[in-house]
């Protein structure tokens, strides 16, 4: 789960990073009133879950608050990458001597976190690290003994010379691993870490990314989450426990398991089609998830036939089948239905779906190819 | 004429009174594989299915059954504390199914596990089966065939659907081991690769791979250097949409976006099989099993 | 620093382990209170840094709060191995159904907290060891991991069969390592760990150690000191940085390093002496060290002669030449001094005291054997 | 004609420009110590007297100047750290003279030096000498003589009483090693006594221990059955006054309480030499070497 700017700065601020004062606005009345509090020229920044804010228009400068409301009233309700801006942090406007770059991201290949800073900071940071590899130094961290003070100091050296300024970007290190590993983030980023004209070393933006697993055993992060900043039939599958993503096809899937889900939708391109969505029911075994997903799924207007492609093996193929005949008894289902179950308890799911007349086919290839076909007839 | 889970397999299943665990409990006996202990703290003293002891530790469960590797179906936020259960137990093969284990607990059981010279595989994965001898997970034994082809897959169903594939068509698996999709996980392909190249009773192997990382690229490179047998791959996820990314961290370290195109690509020089769909596993190893 | 009872009732208390509402009282009438408002049969504890509290009197069972006050009235001030009691803890008598043991130590051996845990509890538990040694379980935790889950289950198990019981004893071993490592303990235990008739499990009375090192960077933990338990030179050695035991010999030592320092009293009492204390100066030179040394010997009228042993290492004669000569100055010492002096900058030092008519030996064995020699013509 | 440190010796001093570190440094470069660099953070680039380079980390001292050794001279609540940073910087033997190390920092930083195969002498402690080619620690020089008595030590001041016993009657030492009372320290009696056996330099060996635990008793028992050449031992504190303790954990996990006598008794048994007094150790080593 993505934090937004504001919420990571949260984090990080509690932490200790030094970091300007601001605010969060959702309406320009409310920008206007941080700025004027602030003083001077402030940056309004969108909060969306989406990079590239600057270029896209979400990133201005105001010099006075009526200018911030003005640029608030601007950027709140825009669209970047598909995602409409529901806040606006105020933040003051600082004059940058250097800019740094400080990530710490979970690594898979040393199984730790580990930390990439470079000197040579801001935006292009990822042009620096294709470019001049050799500007970006990095360090695994074993989880065993935390950052060490000695490993803290050697970052912190690669971005200052100073030393007073290397003590305060030895502890931003030291500041950034622990809340990395208190709030079981998979990226935690400062980028830039700036110096101001007179030598202050100090956060201007922040990213942070909660590994999704974290959040059942921390409501207080589960609360973070901006459902206004998601798609609705996101949101919604997501509280039925159901991975869903929207695509632009006509043919919904459910499937379970996300690889089979994706060689699911795969093959449905293989096969001339355009997959509406990509769904994965998961690995346990739950016929009101089915229900659900039928939900989600028929509320696309887009969508000419349903696929479902269910390999039972902790989950039970009988499971689904109940969710089916369920779903279809609850609503009207519009659009026809093409069945493909096998495995766990696949007899017992075959005679439940007879009961009602349903088929179930045996093979992926030849219910993929049957739902395209359906899919193109119904256009 | 297996990797990691042969006749000298001894199991505890950790969970064992659970929902999921008692389900696949029976499935794993039915299947003929030798399980020798359950545990459930608190339930020490039961017996599953009237001829399972069930213990309150894992250490309990080895002393008294010499059992030497676990399977783990217990709730996401318990599953590392029985992972280093299991390892410190002297358990030296671990097999975690557990979904939704946060990362950060995995970092910090790891070190132990490497500490203690076991092997852990997944978690988040279906286990592995050596079919006709002992299922250790969740893989339908029914699908599956003895036969000389090892598959290694970082899916679950996926790895059913290729296996199935495979036995529908006559062609029987030495091994087959679904390692987890999760970004820390005990066991990854190489591993896996390794094992292979050296059973002797692997002919062929398939590997089943997803769009993200860069570590189908890195078994590849692996193939190329040191494995001889024929290789056949699929990587799933062609036609997702790339994730909305945030923060720089991720393009840095990988240096790559982990795309289907690339994996493929890395695939192809490493002069593996290209399968398009999981259907051409048949055609591909029946070619390659023939040269 | 050992902490007294109530005080390390409070940081477990802190971390959540179950323990009995009580009170500290420094007077009876105080005591009288606590009673007064928890009701019911209490106990009067002397609050005093000693084993054996029971045996010397120092635990009564009051029905009253009336018979609390004449409890108190009669502990508070009583002596219990050299010690003056100042305080008294009131906690509610509670009939005790199984008394465990739970101890967890520094160990040296194994360089990790060690558990140590028994079903066989109580005031007998070293005996316990002593016969029984099957009965006293052990466990080396990894710091680097802490207490893992299953270890906590694992001594917990050792403990109780109920398994509600032992999930709570789990939960206080993890309590206890916790509040072991945050607070630099040396030794934290809990003896007994009681269940009451009705099977809840608590902690009845609770034993602490901090580790005097630990204490420069815990200024919360240092203020927990209670300096009216201890003797009054040690007190003021203490914040003269100087380690002193008083003895009940007459032969004043001042050495630097303790294993020198007790080779010193050793060597006193081969010749024939007593030593009149334990004093180490310790490894850094400062002059101001040997003026509070000769302070708190001079102190004590039973001295008849000090003797000097200092092996210049760290130490430099030459500082604590200067100690003695500005020492002389301040104040009148009416005993003679006998002072060995040898090592870094040795001639300078010597050179210092000859200025002030001062001799310096070089030999340990002659200096001891002189300084004995001194004190029994002094009587 | 050494253990531990030799003329291959590259001494890295941390906190070369402290008070304590700036003071030994001269001393041990005067005793014709090769100190190749020294380290504060943040004094990186300056010269120590004239010629020892300072660095702001040891990796970059070792990384330039080879160094090999180190001795940390820093304050109390830095020192763990400071030996983690040298461990990590490849250091093979660590010496920490700081006095007054928490011990809980110990347990934590105890292990990341057997990870890195590093040897920690101390903390609180002296250091080593080899007299008449390096000194690593502040042994004061000039009590020492080269020779063929080796020495090791939980005391220091105590360590130099008797060092200087044997020089004054011309008796060597091949290598002298105050090991530090605390209680977590990083290289035991044992681990001494089995080096001296081991050196072809050394001829006979002084043990100096103190009251309290069962480190002197645990060393006599490996003399026993390790050490052929002769040992002499002393133990201070015949007539300190037992401890006020308190709880029951110290006496349930060592099982003795730690008296001279104990420790004296364990000596006997194991055949050492026993020293009534410090002055004892001329006549017992040059008796035992005349055998």
């Amino acid at each position: 789960m993505n934090l937004h700017e504001y919420q990571a700065r949260e984090l990080l601020k509690a932490a200790g990073v030094p970091m300007f004062d601001g605010g969060v606005a959702s309406t320009p009345a409310e920008a206007e009133a941080i700025a004027a509090r602030l003083g001077g020229t402030v940056v309004v920044k969108a909060q969306v879950h989406a990079g590239g804010r600057g270029k896209a228009g979400g990133v201005k400068l105001a010099k006075t608050p009526a200018e911030t409301r003005e640029h608030a009233s601007r950027i709140l309700g825009m669209t970047i990458k598909g995602l409409v801006v529901q806040k606006v942090l105020v933040v003051p406007a600082a004059e940058i001597a250097s800019e740094s770059y400080v990530g710490l991201i979970m690594d898979r290949e040393s199984q730790r976190p580990l930390f990439m800073v470079s000197p040579a900071g801001g935006i292009d940071i990822e042009e620096v690290a294709a470019k001049t590899p050799e500007k970006i130094h990095r360090l695994a961290v074993d989880p065993r003994y935390g950052l060490l003070g000695h490993q803290a100091l050697g970052l912190a050296l690669k971005l200052y010379q100073n030393f007073d300024q290397v003590k305060v970007a030895a502890k931003i290190m030291d500041q950034l691993y622990r809340v990395f590993v208190a709030n079981g983030a998979s990226l935690a980023e400062i980028n830039p870490l700036a110096t101001t004209p007179e030598g202050k070393v100090i956060a201007l933006d922040a990213k942070i990314s909660i590994d999704d697993n974290e959040l059942d055993r921390r409501p207080d992060l589960a609360a973070l989450r901006d459902e206004t900043a998601e798609a609705p039939s996101e949101v919604e599958a997501r509280r039925a426990n159901l991975t869903f993503i929207k695509l632009e096809g006509n043919v919904g899937c459910v499937v379970n398991g996300a690889g089979l889900a994706m060689a699911t939708m795969d093959l449905v391109k293989y096969y001339g089609g355009e997959p509406a969505n990509f769904l994965d029911i998961g690995g346990s075994s739950n016929p009101e998830k089915v229900v659900n997903a039928l939900k989600i799924i028929t509320a696309d207007p887009a969508v000419k036939v349903i696929l479902f492609n269910i390999f039972g093996g902790i989950t039970r193929t009988d499971d689904v089948a109940n969710g089916i005949v369920t779903a279809t008894r609850q609503f009207k289902v519009e659009v026809p239905i093409v069945i493909r179950l096998t495995g766990t308890n696949e007899q017992e799911a075959v005679k439940i779906l007879q009961g009602v007349g349903m088929k179930a086919l045996n093979d992926m290839d030849e219910a993929v190819k049957q739902a395209v076909a359906l899919a193109k007839e119904a256009k | 004429m297996s990797i990691f889970v042969n006749a000298s397999t001894r199991l505890v299943v950790q969970g064992i009174t659970g929902r999921d665990g008692s389900f696949h409990s029976k499935q794993m006996i039915a299947y003929g594989t030798n399980v020798v202990a359950g545990v459930t703290p608190g339930k020490g003293g039961q017996t599953f299915e009237g001829k399972v002891p069930v213990f309150d530790t894992v250490a309990d469960a080895v002393r008294q059954t010499g059992a030497n590797t676990s399977v783990i179906y217990v709730p996401p936020m318990l599953a590392a504390g029985a992972i280093a259960e299991a390892a410190d137990a002297g358990i030296s093969l671990i097999v975690c199914i557990t979904e939704g284990v946060p990362v950060i607990d995995m970092t910090k059981v790891m070190p132990l596990v490497r500490e203690k010279g076991a092997r852990l595989i997944g978690p988040n994965c279906p286990g592995l089966i050596t079919p006709g001898v002992a299922k250790v997970g969740i893989i339908p034994g029914q699908i599956c065939l003895p036969g000389r082809v090892g598959l290694v897959s970082r899916s679950g169903t996926l790895t059913y659907e290729v296996v199935n594939q495979l036995t529908r068509n006559g062609i029987g698996q030495s091994t087959c081991v679904g390692i987890g999709g999760d970004p820390i996980i005990g066991t990854n392909f190489i591993d896996v690769l390794a094992a292979f190249q050296a059973d002797p009773d692997t002919d062929a192997i398939v590997m089943m791979g997803e769009i993200g990382g860069t570590d189908e690229q890195k078994a590849a490179q692996y193939v190329a250097q040191h494995v001889t047998k024929p290789v056949v791959g699929f990587i799933a996820g062609q036609t997702a949409p790339p994730g909305r990314r945030m923060g720089h961290a991720g393009a840095i370290v990988s240096g790559s976006s982990g795309t289907a195109a690339e994996k493929i690509a890395a695939f192809k020089a490493a002069g593996y099989g290209i399968m398009e769909r999981p259907a051409d596993v048949v055609g591909l190893i029946k070619q390659r099993l023939k040269k």
